[in-house]
């Protein structure tokens, strides 16, 4: 499989993608910056810095509580944002919540539910009580975004957390999935694509595993929902979450889908104004979805630049951002294998995987391998990228990562290649390697 | 004053006092509770058909709220106690269309006849919901109504509540 | 009192603030805009949009991961920025924690209270632990950000649940807080300055009061911090909560203020990658705070920004935009006090409060009441402002709410007043009143 | 290359291969484990005073890190051992302020003779913590030894975990 031969339709254009962000255009140490941590956080274009700004010039107020033009207006394009997302993603507008990053988004369902367990939500929350002999199921390969969470509500209800087992290379499969999951789960949460190996989860074979055994399915989809094009009613999952500064939107909102019966259904942990219908000094009853979840000022601006960046990828075409980022990634798998001395983490050639490489160099720790690419003005992210289990599965304690993403050229990441290809000789590292 | 008086036409200014229909309906068929959240104003529509069901015979609701959605309630009394339910359904469509038109278009007289005078609530997104209120709640009280009498003729009132409506929904 | 006798310094210099604000400069319904609804969230200065917008062009990127330039960069200013909103309310950088707003501040404290009575956080977390026969004081007065989680805490942990009642006009005094916390209170909330009344808590007196009986303290100061020169430290607070969108920062970053021994013993609600030191598949291990509390991607240029809205008032100098306010509270309670048949929620003339002005207009509903002040271009809050429980106890539903800040003028007030007195005319009201 | 060989400065790569004190101290009097945070990476060292409780008879350490920390703790330990208490804390104020120097300003070679070549690293403020982990175990290390020592002339060693620096402290 070669580089070239995987274009199917017309490529994207990134001349005229990379003058739409100012970021890129930068130096880095006397280099032409390669940014090469889309991974870690996506930089924004004008676009939506744009339309955030236009926004706060003329339309800025608060949202959902009073009834002046200004909150129609600000309203109006709040849940405007709120639609164009849920669109994107093929939900229903009341299953997309905004939350803090996917972080917070994953929260909210640990925390409701361990909500639900202490007696919270009445019986209409049963389908979250969880107790002792039931199992929470995750993989050895989580983000600590979606690990620590599970833990946390395994140790305040008595559930078990159990975890899909990885190989070698740091991947799994549904017989892996199998081996785990069974009658005693009621839940299951898993990476659709993981940030330290790009592995693709088998997301609809595990959900109709977990669905016969009528365990929730939630989503980690921070790594697709940028990269591809993702509709999460077709992949039945029941939640998942993603952050809109991995995708060219604003840091500070992130989004939780959730199926709207389930999520009417879920306790609000965090509470507070614009959540409720009715408050006495003794309790407090709940508006449904999404307004439930949404304690507090809204992220209002953020859900407007979210939104603008969602238009920007509909105008590229997730398919063809797709494509870019298959191609990058053969690219890399490819120009890394042939470095020696140097480990690629997951899968090898032939095997999708995301765009992005994460790497060993046996005898340089990954933070020095990092200044050295940074001397060169490529910007990777170096450390256990918050998967500190996963890396000591692996036998590391950190790895050197390279991410892309839509404004990412080939000839950045070989860039990156040919300058790891330098790295064991600077630190004068020889000899037989991995 | 802008143009305050599209929205404050006289009929919705003298309906909110006159308040048709404002107290509990005795016997009603179906009955509903509806919660604007922006508010809090709360409104609880009760409502009774025919013998032979098909006709609506008897609307009584008890509330708390702003001008126009106690003017809504009230001109809601006012056109559907008599009306056949196909046509209150008819009325329910139209002014709901209308209410969502976000000013746009002619309202259609010849079918609501003076609740056209609510038009120009529907330039105000964050006042359509008031003017929808009550009519929410007259739609769930016929489908429960409906419900109920199609299942055994003559059962004692359902309490039913509506399902949310998408954020962005404002009715 | 008049409006003129109490200016003892330099006064702002509104001519050139407002040139600061593209949003004051439009209209509303053909009339200039008076936009009175800073208390629910402000509008920002050129600055602030311009100091986020340059972060973001030239200085985004992950921060606290990784080791690269552009991290060292981004983490820099990200942390200077709690080092400028921990001098602000003198408090120490350790203490100042970034949240997602005010009420999620709020709740990290209750959320974290409920982990430890769950049995989270170890022998450290005991001062946290409440139980059946303990009590947690707040006041009816509150708004529900800092009702609503203390409720939960409560139903969670067995907890009781008692407030400080308020006097017919909406206020309270040290002796309706004597005459509720003691020996059984494990923590008193309460907010410095009402949202609905504008009255100014005696925040030491009540500190103190607490403390005797080794309760914690936790106050709401999102109507304090932006309006007046607040120190946490000389309060003697235990915790605070204050929102950026109210002092002219960004939507999306609140700020949980807490004392650093007490912060660092406090279990973490919200988990994540940033967050910890050691993870296991078994368990997680936390750093002290802040990062144990901010977890995933944080606010970042949200924090730039809100560092920047903090320069820019203490240019202004909080002693100015103090005095600022007070006399326009003085001018809104004068004026409002000469209109017919209406009602000002909240202290009278002499007694200090917030710049706000909450009134009743007997026999017309406060939407109406705002949609008429709308079409003059008068912008105001209508509703409960997350406060039913007072609402109710004044024997109101709704009010509606002019509030004011450092771009307010005394211009902008005399028109809200004049149109307020045109009200009960125009919906053909008439006759006595309150 | 930029200026990266003043952040890798020959001693610095030398010192990351000969490892000086790597391996755990026999009957330390003071011993401490420092994280560092960013990348996960951990020292332990532990330090033995003489009899006399005023000069340094040895120090030893076990970690793992970047090819920065693990200099760091090599110098250090060459530095250190045979020194005066007084000294020591000299040479750990001496090294934490030229690595909070951002690069600013002339090291202090006289005081900290070969550890100079750590200047560098003072302008990369996400290596800073690096260099610094071994210095701040040593210091808790010192802090813990003389306390013991004075309470009771030798003491088993006390383990201490020294309180966290600022968020934008890196060290
Ligand atoms: C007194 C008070 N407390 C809490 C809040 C909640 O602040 P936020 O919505 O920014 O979380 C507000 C503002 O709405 C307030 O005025
Ligand atoms: C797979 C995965 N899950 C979760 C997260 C957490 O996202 P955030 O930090 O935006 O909350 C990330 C990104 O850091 C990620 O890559
Ligand atoms: S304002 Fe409450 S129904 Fe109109
Ligand atoms: S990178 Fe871990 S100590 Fe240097």
């Amino acid at each position: 499989m070669t580089f070239e031969s995987m274009t199917t339709s017309q490529p994207l254009d990134l001349a005229s993608i990379r003058r739409d962000f100012p970021y890129l255009a930068q130096e880095l140490n006397g280099f032409p910056l390669a940014y090469l941590d889309s991974g870690a956080t996506a930089q924004r274009p004008v676009q939506v810095l744009d339309a955030e700004r236009a926004f706060l010039e003329h339309a800025n107020a608060a949202v959902h509580r009073g009834a002046s033009t200004l909150v129609g207006t600000s309203t109006t394009a709040f849940e405007d944002a709120r639609a164009t997302v849920a669109r994107f993603v093929g939900a229903g507008e009341r299953e997309i919540v905004w939350a803090e990053n996917a972080t917070d988004a994953i929260n909210i369902v640990a925390l409701g539910m361990a909500d639900a367990a202490a007696g919270l939500g009445g019986a209409e929350a049963d389908v979250f009580r969880l107790g002792p002999g039931d199992e929470i199921v995750v993989t050895e390969a989580e983000h600590h975004a979606n690990l620590i969470p599970w833990q946390r509500l395994a140790a305040k209800t008595g559930a078990t957390l159990r975890w899909i087992p990885v190989d070698d290379d740091g991947t799994w499969n549904i017989d892996h999935a199998a081996s785990v999951i069974g009658e005693k789960t009621r839940l299951v949460a898993f990476a659709h694509v993981s940030n330290v190996t790009g592995h693709v989860a088998p997301v609809t074979d595990v959900v109709e595993l977990a669905h016969r055994h009528a365990a929730l399915v939630v989503l980690d989809a921070c790594q697709s929902v940028p990269h591809r094009p993702t509709d999460f009613a077709a992949l039945g999952v029941d939640f998942a979450a993603f952050s809109a500064h991995k995708m060219l939107g604003p840091n500070g909102i992130g989004v939780l889908y959730g199926r709207a019966h389930l999520l009417d259904a879920l306790p609000p942990a965090r509470t507070g104004g614009s959540t409720i219908t009715t408050v006495t000094m003794e309790a407090a009853e709940f508006l449904p979805s999404p307004q439930r979840f949404e304690a507090g000022t809204q992220p209002v601006s953020q859900a407007v630049g979210l939104a603008e960046a969602v238009r920007y990828l509909e105008r590229l075409d997730m398919h063809r951002v797709h494509e870019h980022e298959v191609e990058l990634a053969a690219l890399m798998v490819d120009e890394v294998s042939r470095i020696p001395g140097v480990r690629l983490v997951g899968s090898g050639a032939g095997v999708e995987r995301g765009a992005l490489a994460s790497v060993d160099v046996p005898g340089v720790h990954a933070h020095d391998v990092g200044q050295f690419l940074d001397s060169r003005g490529i910007a990777v992210r170096v450390g256990h990228h918050c998967a500190q289990p996963l890396h000591r599965r692996l036998g590391l304690r950190a790895t050197t990562r390279a991410s892309a993403y839509v404004y990412t050229t080939a000839d950045e990441v070989r860039r990156f290649t040919a300058a790891l290809g330098e790295v064991r000789a600077f630190f004068g590292v020889t000899g037989a390697s991995a | 004053m802008s143009d305050l008086s599209g929205l404050y036409q006289e009929l919705i200014l003298d309906h909110s006092k006159r308040r048709v229909g404002d107290g509990a309906l005795a016997d009603p068929h179906a009955s509903h509770h509806e919660l604007n959240p922006t508010c809090g104003d709360e409104i609880t529509l009760g409502l009774r058909l025919d013998a032979s069901g098909t006709k609506v015979e008897a609307v009584g609701w008890q509330g708390d709220g702003c001008s126009i959605s106690m003017a809504s309630a009230s001109a809601l009394t006012e056109l559907v106690v008599g009306s056949d339910v196909a046509h209150v359904r008819e009325l329910i469509d139209g002014f709901r269309s209308m209410l969502r038109s976000q000013g746009a278009g002619e309202p259609d007289e010849d079918l609501l006849g003076d609740a056209i005078a609510f038009h120009g609530v529907s330039k105000y997104v964050m006042r359509v919901k008031c003017a929808m209120l009550s009519w929410v709640a007259l739609e769930a009280c016929l489908n429960a109504a409906v419900a109920a009498a199609g299942a055994a003729h003559a059962v004692p009132a359902g309490v039913t509540d509506a399902s949310a409506p998408t954020p962005s929904e404002q009715a």
